[in-house]
This record gives C-alpha cells, sequence and structure tokens, in this order.
C-alpha cells in the first residue's frame, strides 16, 4: 500500500480548501472500481437525491478526487479524466436558460449521466449480493473422502442393437461382398438351432438323432432343428449315420 | 454391518465424489439389473437431506446435481484446517462477474459501458482462468468481440442451484419526466430477468419437494 | 439448526480435510480460549466412530491420524463412480459380431469373405472374452477352422429372445438412409424372408398354444 507515500511530501501538495473526509482517503486508496463508483461513493456520502444531482457541487467535489488521486500517483484510468469532461459540460448546460418550450427529453442536461448511475449502482448492488453469497473454500468446503478399496477397471463398452445393425447394414452396403456370399439364407431361429445342435453334438461319440428334439417345443420346434440339421449336413458339420433301414440315426460332429 | 441400502451407497458417492452429480450419474452406480428408479433415487436423497438436519452436512442441488457441502457455519473453524486464505478478489473483477452473470451472453464492451471504465484484459483472464466464466460465442458486429457467459462452476463456487437463484437485479428508478421507454441495455437486462425467473419456474417444477430447504440452506448465515 | 457441538467440528474437519487429521491438528480448529481438553477430542472421535456404525463410512487411525473413509463393501458401486468411459468397439468387431450372429455357426475365413478384410484373432478374442461368441465347433475343411455361433449372454445382452427376434435383411434394407436399389441383395433378401415367413405362417396355424413355450425354449439354457 502507498499509505505512507500518501502522508508523505504527496499529501501537503493537496490544496487546502479541499474537504476531505477523515475515510475519504482510505476508500480512494483501495481503488474506486471507476469514475461512476467515485461519482455513487459522493452522491451516497452526501446524501444527495441521485434523481435531482446538483452539478456544481458535485463536479467540484469530483475533481477534487480526482486531483487527490493524480497527487497520490495512483493509476489514473483516462475514464476518470473523461468524466470529468463530461461532468464539466453539464455543468455548463445546467446553466443556460432553458427555452421556454422545452421539449421534455431534453429537458434536463443530467438525464443520460443519471440513467448511467441509476444502471450501474443496480449491478454494484448485485455485486454486493454476490460477493456476499457463501462461496466454496470461503465458507462452504467439500468432503473429500477416499475410498477403500479402489479398483479402477475400464468397463467393457455397451453396444445396442442399433449399433448392431448399423454394422451388418454397413457390411451389406459393401455391395460386391453381399452378392458374391450367401448372407442369412436361413432364417435365423435356423441359423440359432445349428449352433445349439452343434453344441450338443460330439465328434467323439455318437448323439442320438430324436434327441435333438424336444416334445415341449411342438411342430414348429421339429421344423426348426429338422432344417437346422440339414443345413448342417449340407455344409458338411455334421454327419448323420443309420447303420439299417429304420434303426435309430444317430449324429455326429465331422470329425 | 447391516445390509446396504441405496441411501448409503448414495450418500457414499457424495462423499467420495469432489463433484456433484446428477440423478443419472447415481443411478450408474448400480448394477443394470438392479437399478433403482428415478424415485427411488430421490427419495434417497430426500433421506440423506433429513438424516443431514442434525451434523455438518447439508445438501445442495446445483444445476440439477446433489452434492453434500458442510453449512456455513462450520467456516470459522474449518478455515484454521486450511492454511491458504481463500482468494480475494478485487471489485473491478466481481463487478464484471456480476455483470456477466446477469447479462450474459455479454461482449466486454457492454461490461464497460455499465461500469464507465475499460475492462482489463487481466480480469477477464481471472474469470476465465477461474472458470467462472467461458467465451460462449462471437457478436456479429464489426470486430466480432467476444461474448461471455458464466459456468456450471460459477454455479457451484457460488452454491447457486441454478442462474434463477440470483436474487433479481433491483427495480431501476427513473428520473421524473423521463420516459419509460429506456434505453437498450435496461431492456436487456429486463429480458434477462425474465428468462432467468423462467428458468427457476422450471427448476421448481421438477423439485418442488426441495424448493423450501433449498432455499433455507442457501441463506447464508 | 442446533448448537454446533465439538463432535460436529471434528466431524466436518475429517470430512473436508482430504488427509488424516492428529488429534493436534484437530484441537487447533478451536479457538483458544474453547480449546477442548484432548480427553474432549477423543470422546468425539468415538462418538463419530460409534454414529458412522450404520452408515458408509468409518473411521481410520493411520500412526495417530484420524481418518473418515468409505467401507469396502461399497467398492461395487463407487468403482463405478470413478470407472472410466466404457471403451468402444472398433466397426470391425460390431461387422465380426453381427455376421456371426445372422450367419451361425460361421468361420473366421467365411466372415472375412463377407468383410472383404481379415478378421484379426484379436476381434474373435474380445468376442469371446465378453462371452458373446463362442466356439461351437469345427468345420471339416482343410486347417480344420473352428465354428462361432452367438451366445445366451449375447441374447441377454441385446434383450432378444432368440436370434427370430433380430429384424430381417429386408427390413435393414429399407432403413432410413438407404437406398432401396432393387439389385441382387435386395432379391436375395427377399428370398431369404419368403423362406422365413413361410415356415413362420405353416408353424403359426398349428401350434399357438405353443407359441411362448416354443421361444423360452429355443433359448438354450
Amino acid at each position: 500500500m502507498s499509505a505512507v507515500l500518501v502522508r508523505g511530501e504527496e499529501w501537503s501538495k493537496i490544496p487546502d480548501d479541499l474537504y476531505i473526509p477523515p475515510d475519504a482517503l482510505e476508500v480512494i486508496l483501495e481503488e474506486f472500481a471507476g469514475p461512476l463508483d467515485l461519482l455513487l461513493y459522493l452522491i451516497r456520502r452526501d446524501n444527495i437525491d441521485v434523481l435531482d444531482i446538483p452539478m456544481a457541487e458535485v463536479t467540484r467535489q469530483y475533481m477534487t478526487y480526482v486531483e487527490i488521486m493524480k497527487a497520490v500517483k495512483l493509476e489514473l484510468a483516462a475514464d476518470y479524466l473523461v468524466m470529468a469532461a463530461v461532468l464539466a459540460e453539464i455543468k455548463s448546460r445546467m446553466l443556460l436558460p432553458r427555452p421556454a418550450s422545452a421539449d421534455v427529453e431534453e429537458a434536463d442536461p443530467r438525464a443520460e449521466l443519471v440513467r448511467r448511475l441509476l444502471e450501474y449502482e443496480r449491478y454494484q448492488a448485485a455485486c454486493e449480493d454476490l460477493e456476499a453469497r457463501p462461496r466454496v473454500g470461503r465458507e462452504l468446503f467439500l468432503p473429500e473422502i477416499p475410498m477403500e478399496a479402489r479398483n479402477l477397471e475400464r468397463p467393457a463398452p455397451k453396444v445396442t442393437l442399433d449399433d448392431l445393425l448399423g454394422a451388418l447394414r454397413a457390411v451389406m452396403q459393401r455391395e460386391d461382398a453381399f452378392a458374391h456370399h450367401r448372407i442369412m439364407r436361413e432364417p435365423l431361429s435356423v441359423r440359432e438351432r445349428m449352433t445349439r445342435i452343434l453344441e450338443q453334438v460330439r465328434s467323439d461319440g455318437f448323439t442320438e438323432f430324436s434327441m435333438l428334439f424336444q416334445v415341449g417345443e411342438g411342430k414348429r420346434g421339429v421344423v426348426v432343428t429338422f432344417l437346422a440339421i440339414l443345413e448342417l449336413v449340407r455344409e458338411s458339420l455334421v454327419t448323420l449315420i443309420q447303420n439299417e433301414p429304420f434303426a435309430p440315426i444317430h449324429v455326429k460332429a465331422a470329425a | 454391518m447391516s445390509e446396504i441400502r441405496i441411501r448409503d451407497i448414495v450418500q457414499a458417492a457424495l462423499l467420495v465424489a469432489g463433484e456433484p452429480l446428477t440423478l443419472e450419474r447415481l443411478g450408474s452406480l448400480f448394477a443394470e439389473e438392479a437399478q433403482p428408479a428415478r424415485s427411488e433415487l430421490m427419495g434417497a436423497l430426500e433421506e440423506i437431506r433429513a438424516a443431514c438436519a442434525d451434523g455438518p452436512l447439508e445438501l445442495q442441488c446445483i444445476d440439477k446435481a446433489y452434492r453434500l457441502q458442510t453449512r456455513a457455519e462450520y467456516a470459522p473453524w474449518l478455515n484454521r484446517l486450511f492454511a491458504e486464505r481463500p482468494a480475494r478478489y478485487s471489485r473491478a473483477v466481481l463487478e464484471t462477474l456480476a455483470i456477466i452473470a446477469y447479462r450474459q451472453p455479454t461482449t466486454r464492451g457492454e461490461i464497460e459501458a455499465i461500469r464507465g471504465v475499460a475492462v482489463s484484459s487481466d480480469i477477464i483472464k481471472t474469470l476465465i482462468s477461474r472458470e467462472w466464466i467461458r467465451q460462449v460465442g462471437t457478436k456479429e458486429v464489426p470486430g466480432r468481440p467476444a461474448l461471455y457467459g458464466t459456468t456450471r462452476a460459477f454455479l457451484e463456487n457460488f452454491n447457486l442451484t441454478s442462474l434463477g437463484d440470483l436474487p433479481p437485479l433491483s427495480e431501476l428508478k427513473t428520473m421524473p419526466g423521463q420516459t419509460a421507454d429506456a434505453t437498450e441495455p435496461v431492456d436487456q437486462a429486463a429480458e434477462f430477468e425474465a428468462t432467468a425467473s423462467e428458468a427457476a419456474e422450471s427448476e421448481a417444477a421438477e423439485s418442488e419437494a426441495h424448493e423450501s430447504e433449498t432455499s433455507r440452506s442457501e441463506a447464508p448465515p
């Protein structure tokens, strides 16, 4: 902080006729958030109605503070000087006699400044609300509990039926692959049954043909199983053996 | 050890997660065949909220995700736990943040117009590196300035259930004789407030049950 | 909110500290004039231990420092919380699986012929380790290649009662985004369809009563 500096030589340069409340310097040094902030401070400090600002007085005070800020070598943003010019301009317009038939809108040279001050004041209030909220790390703390027996295994990918069918569609789109290979000739239930039968039969022993059929499945099951066996035979995946006519038929996985 | 209940699992997850958890994320803790219904998860959260009432934690909802946090009353003790002082931010930084929160998406130019002072890149950088704001787009005007908005981390850090949770901007006083067709910025602000309260409403509809509790726990002590 | 007790403060500290806390450190949370005795802190820890018994946390003492941690029983659920995003299967894996589903029992060679590219053993291994396919036999041709078929786990994963639940190829062909150019492939699909529906019709008439039984028994045990 440059407080010491302030009480040093710079302080003595400030004109004697300036009224500086004891707390003001501190406020200045805390750095105003901008010229509007400074103006609002002056207005509030003197209990001025923001809708009826005495321009001459406020401008004088504003300039005083700007001088002090210059004096203590605060980094003075150009915006403060722009505001000083605005204030001076409004002040001079206030001095001019108003035309008798004044347009209501044109009536008050302070209107635009007041609008900006009011607008800014709202956000200042919002800023204070925000600042007052309990904040994580300041008022609020979050639990940070270690987990016992942590074990990171990458989960298996999820695949949906749509993913699967999409992949198949891609295969089918490869026109010539499809043309040359007879994919999926049989109903899928037959294909599925072929897999099941292959799981049941062994190559080192015989499975009785009739064992492959399940009574509870009804005719539909019989048809599917029979088609599956025929297809397996056609693809040379199983062998059918019958020692003599009407003897039991045996099924054996191709050796 | 008694049987493990859904609420125990949810509670354990909230304690170890290190970030707010959505209902979806909580549901994903369970095997597919044991997946609890949404209502069961909500019920578990309610039980946890009630069970917390007597202790140092409270349940808070941030943007449809839930977290447990210590009550603000514990700050005096807990601050002694950490050597590091919480960061302080200048008025300029917080004002800029407030304006972005209420007027988003907004540009640096608009913030400067309200604050009446240049907004340094340092301020914007500070807010971005804190992950409280981010660039959400570009305004289609000459110079194509960046549009900024607040982030989820902003809601988390400031303990906001949603943007609608921010108190509304105070009424704008008008000068006598000034017409109400105020200027553009004011209109925009009003528009934002409408949006914010709409959001708050839809949020409220989703979790009426929490409404009173939530607002209580949100109020700083 | 009731009065804040020593044990609440100790518990809050243990929850948020992120590291084990010694008795000294716990004592340092309190202002000098409100410093609890060592025995009071120990009492608070005992109370916390007892209160935890019913929940997901347990108090652990590591080298004279205390911490709360989740019980090991919760690992199965909590691991899912931190689980990395599941990996994704490559197109090759999905295509291979689809071909095996529709064309089983089939060999790697046949899949390669259809896909027009080599099928690596990794793909087959992936599908076997996922238990979606398995070897169901050996084809009696030179090289004696393995025959693959889908499993019950495959049906379960895709929520199918039987393979017959998979949509027929003709439907696939006419799905949105597909050009319905009536070339040979379509004809083949149609041919397949005809076969399938003929079979279905003749059966349906005879054994409606068995319908449910049939589909159930079609799933391998």
